[in-house]
């Protein structure tokens, strides 16, 4: 029998070695799955190198794991933000490595790392300071750039219910770079807000099949959701509306 | 006209240019401000490279919804007719060709269409690209929306970027408050002009410059 | 006002030039728009290159167009199948040309060019005689294939509803390529059993969003539905279990 | 075992190799039939690369849904749990190397692994490759399932493969009727025989052959 529930997130994540390529989903908050980071604070694994869209909001989530000086290096298209304090401090102190992609690119490097892709060739960037030592290819009367796939030796998704194949469903914006994730990893772990019964979740909208998910756990539902149907808070709104303009 | 355009009102001449059925991303930043001047009666589809197409207006504050929110991470709402995805499949949406416009916020655009707005190259500065950079390439038409001058009276809009650039030849359309401007390859067009001529304009910018049918 | 819809099948096809390369959904009959073959048929255009996964199956939808010598080439995985009598008389005669590319380098490429990837890299068929006269590179000490995308000048896509806004879901294992090739073709006209409301189509389970879509038109329902809701037919077993086994 | 195994017999042997939490192809043809005989009480998925993880059995006759075939184009069910994406999903999914097993007919199989299993190369005949080139590398492991001889009572176990190729040195294990290999850096290891002797089959199939715990 296939069941990929494990009992909390420790046990989730008592394998992440040192020196671990971690893939960490979400835009901003979005999707972000802070409880599976939290986790990962407390695994105590250092040495890290993390990709992920952003690089920290706030005090919370991958901010905390940067805080604690765990990571060695950023791969992610948009660290400066209006509250990113704890990654530039460790930028400007000379403290963390930083490797930036453009965020379409980076997408697409994960996309090829999950399905099997050896590279490809991307429009994206072309002529700029980030082409650098890059391989140009004309192709078809257009220059491209070739880029290598983007792999990681766990990731830490943030969905919203799965069932005991693992099979996921996100909600609205916070499917982002998640699927993609879950795919390029050797290991995938999953937090959840409910693990329902199999058979429960509509197989059209699965944004990732059970194949992909190694490990699910279920984690507290998130603020503006009670039981399962949105609600919506002043707080969240508060809490939202103070992330400040990013990409 | 007879004085520069405000920022409101900037916004506004870019949006009665925006044509009905288009879609389209206002990147982060000023550009924004368009999709509250889209004109009456256009239906207008607005997509966010973080996976939306279809986004509404802001949400009344005690509906924010944490999942939903803008490439600029503020929160939004879904149209009816609205659609999810994730990033590959967004950037896709962009890189392949889709999108009908693209506004782009800038530090410098050239009169050969370069855009500088990801980085101003300093020393000390973070770097941080996001998707602009896909942005820059991500549609059919590609208008920047920026002040002429910067805070420190330099011409935004310029012979050659010296900041890094963003895309090579990427801008079609360049709206600023003093002028509108047609991206062409015999150079810039003005077709508007805001309280300024021609002649002001050249010397402003120490380009040239072209005007039709002003 | 966005308005996808068009009044009938000859509206959709109206422009379609000779020598067009028409890319056509499905995975045998699931999911093959059969309604605008027939109509495509119709219409007359000749000289056509065809992108599709089978090269047509018994006397219907492909197999028509082919029988009445419209299809100058083929593109496909699998044209060899036990009812692809149309398309085997063809090329016995030397009267078409193929172009056999492997399914998942088929699907892969009209995804390239969906997406403006300029080419990339796939490890499927290296080593094989489908690999001839192909740029092989080692990345990451593998040898992969290099690979162009494939556009089309108009797609034809069998989707199950839509709305105005040109938004599209499909039923089942009828998804297949109709999502990609929707992408991948400058005009995409697509056939749907209903044209729904504006917002009745589930946000998450949209497979191919409207802005990739230029015409709809609605159908008939598919034998084994009454209604939007499934039934099965007696008749559709004989006819779906007289396939045969291909791929 | 004193007699060479039936086609039954042999793809129930083979079922009885895939463990439980697996993700299995079974490809078309011959190897579609291990479904049948998968062991009670193991918990075996089943993906079908036209879009479809979860995959039933047969339908009854008057609950056919042209909508849901597999790769053989033949009518089947899913089971809660399924999950329905497009054919580069589904590809990508095989090529990443998700998947647990795949299991393959052939024409030829080489002691290096090399199959042959989608065009005998002859003039007449319509290639057709489909999915099998992605399938042969598209798992962790690749099991070929095959008679050992040809209606003409050549050996398909070969040195070195006469037809066109699927993939180079893909296959893992090969079960067939009269013995199951492993596939290994030394050559073939072979670990069960039905009806015959390691001496026998070295001398019908003209190879070295080791024998493993026979």
């Amino acid at each position: 029998m296939i069941t990929k529930s494990v009992a909390n997130v420790a046990d989730a994540l008592a394998d992440v070695a040192d020196g671990a390529t971690v893939l960490i989903g979400g835009f901003g908050l979005a999707g972000h799955p802070i409880a599976l980071i939290d986790g990962l604070l407390e695994q105590g694994a250092r040495d890290l190198t993390i990709v992920s869209n952003n690089a920290g909001n706030g005090d919370t989530g991958l901010a905390a794991l940067l805080a604690a000086g765990r990571v060695r290096k950023m791969v992610c298209s948009f660290p400066r933000q209006s509250d990113s304090w704890h990654f530039d401090r460790l930028y400007r102190a000379g403290e963390i490595e930083l490797e930036l992609v453009p965020q379409g690119n980076l997408a697409e490097r994960l996309r090829a790392a999950g399905s099997g892709i050896g590279g490809f060739y991307t429009p994206t960037g072309v002529g700029t300071e980030l082409a650098e030592g890059q391989e140009v290819r004309e192709i078809e009367g257009r220059d491209y750039l070739f880029q290598l796939p983007i792999r990681g030796d766990i990731a830490l998704i943030g969905a919203w219910k799965g069932d005991r194949w693992g099979n996921l469903i996100y909600r609205e914006t916070s499917r982002n770079f998640n699927p993609l994730m879950a795919a390029a990893a050797r290991i995938t772990v999953a937090q959840v807000d409910e693990v329902v019964e199999l058979g429960a979740l509509d197989p059209e909208s699965i944004a990732t099949p059970g194949i992909y998910v190694d490990r699910l756990v279920q984690v507290a539902e998130r603020p503006w959701m009670r039981d399962g149907v949105f609600v919506g808070t002043p707080e969240a709104a508060v809490s939202a509306a103070s992330e400040g303009s990013a990409s | 006209m007879s004085e520069p355009l405000s920022r409101t009102a900037l916004a506004t001449r870019l949006a009665q240019d925006v044509e009905d059925g288009w879609v389209v991303n206002l990147g982060i930043g000023l550009p924004t401000m368009v999709a509250d001047h889209l004109p009456e009666g256009r239906e207008i589809l607005l997509h966010t490279e973080n996976g939306l197409l279809g986004m509404g207006p802001s949400p009344a504050p005690d509906r924010v919804d944490g999942d939903l929110i803008n490439a600029g991470k503020q929160p939004v709402t879904a149209l009816p007719g609205a659609s999810y995805f994730h990033t590959a499949d967004s950037f896709g949406m962009m890189r392949g060709g889709h999108l009908d416009l693209c506004v782009l916020g800038a530090f410098q655009v050239s009169a050969t269409g370069d855009l500088a707005n990801w980085s101003t190259g300093g020393a000390d500065s973070i770097p941080a690209v996001g998707g602009a950079m896909d942005l820059a390439r991500g549609a059919r038409e590609v208008w920047v929306l920026t002040d002429l001058l910067a805070r420190d009276g330099t011409p935004k809009v310029v012979g050659h970027c010296s900041y890094p650039l963003t895309g090579v030849g990427c801008a079609t359309r360049i709206y600023t408050d003093r002028a509108i401007f047609e991206v062409t390859p015999d150079g810039l067009v003005a077709t508007e002009l805001f309280g300024t001529t021609l002649e002001e304009l050249e010397n402003l910018l120490q380009l040239p410059l072209k005007g039709a049918s002003l």
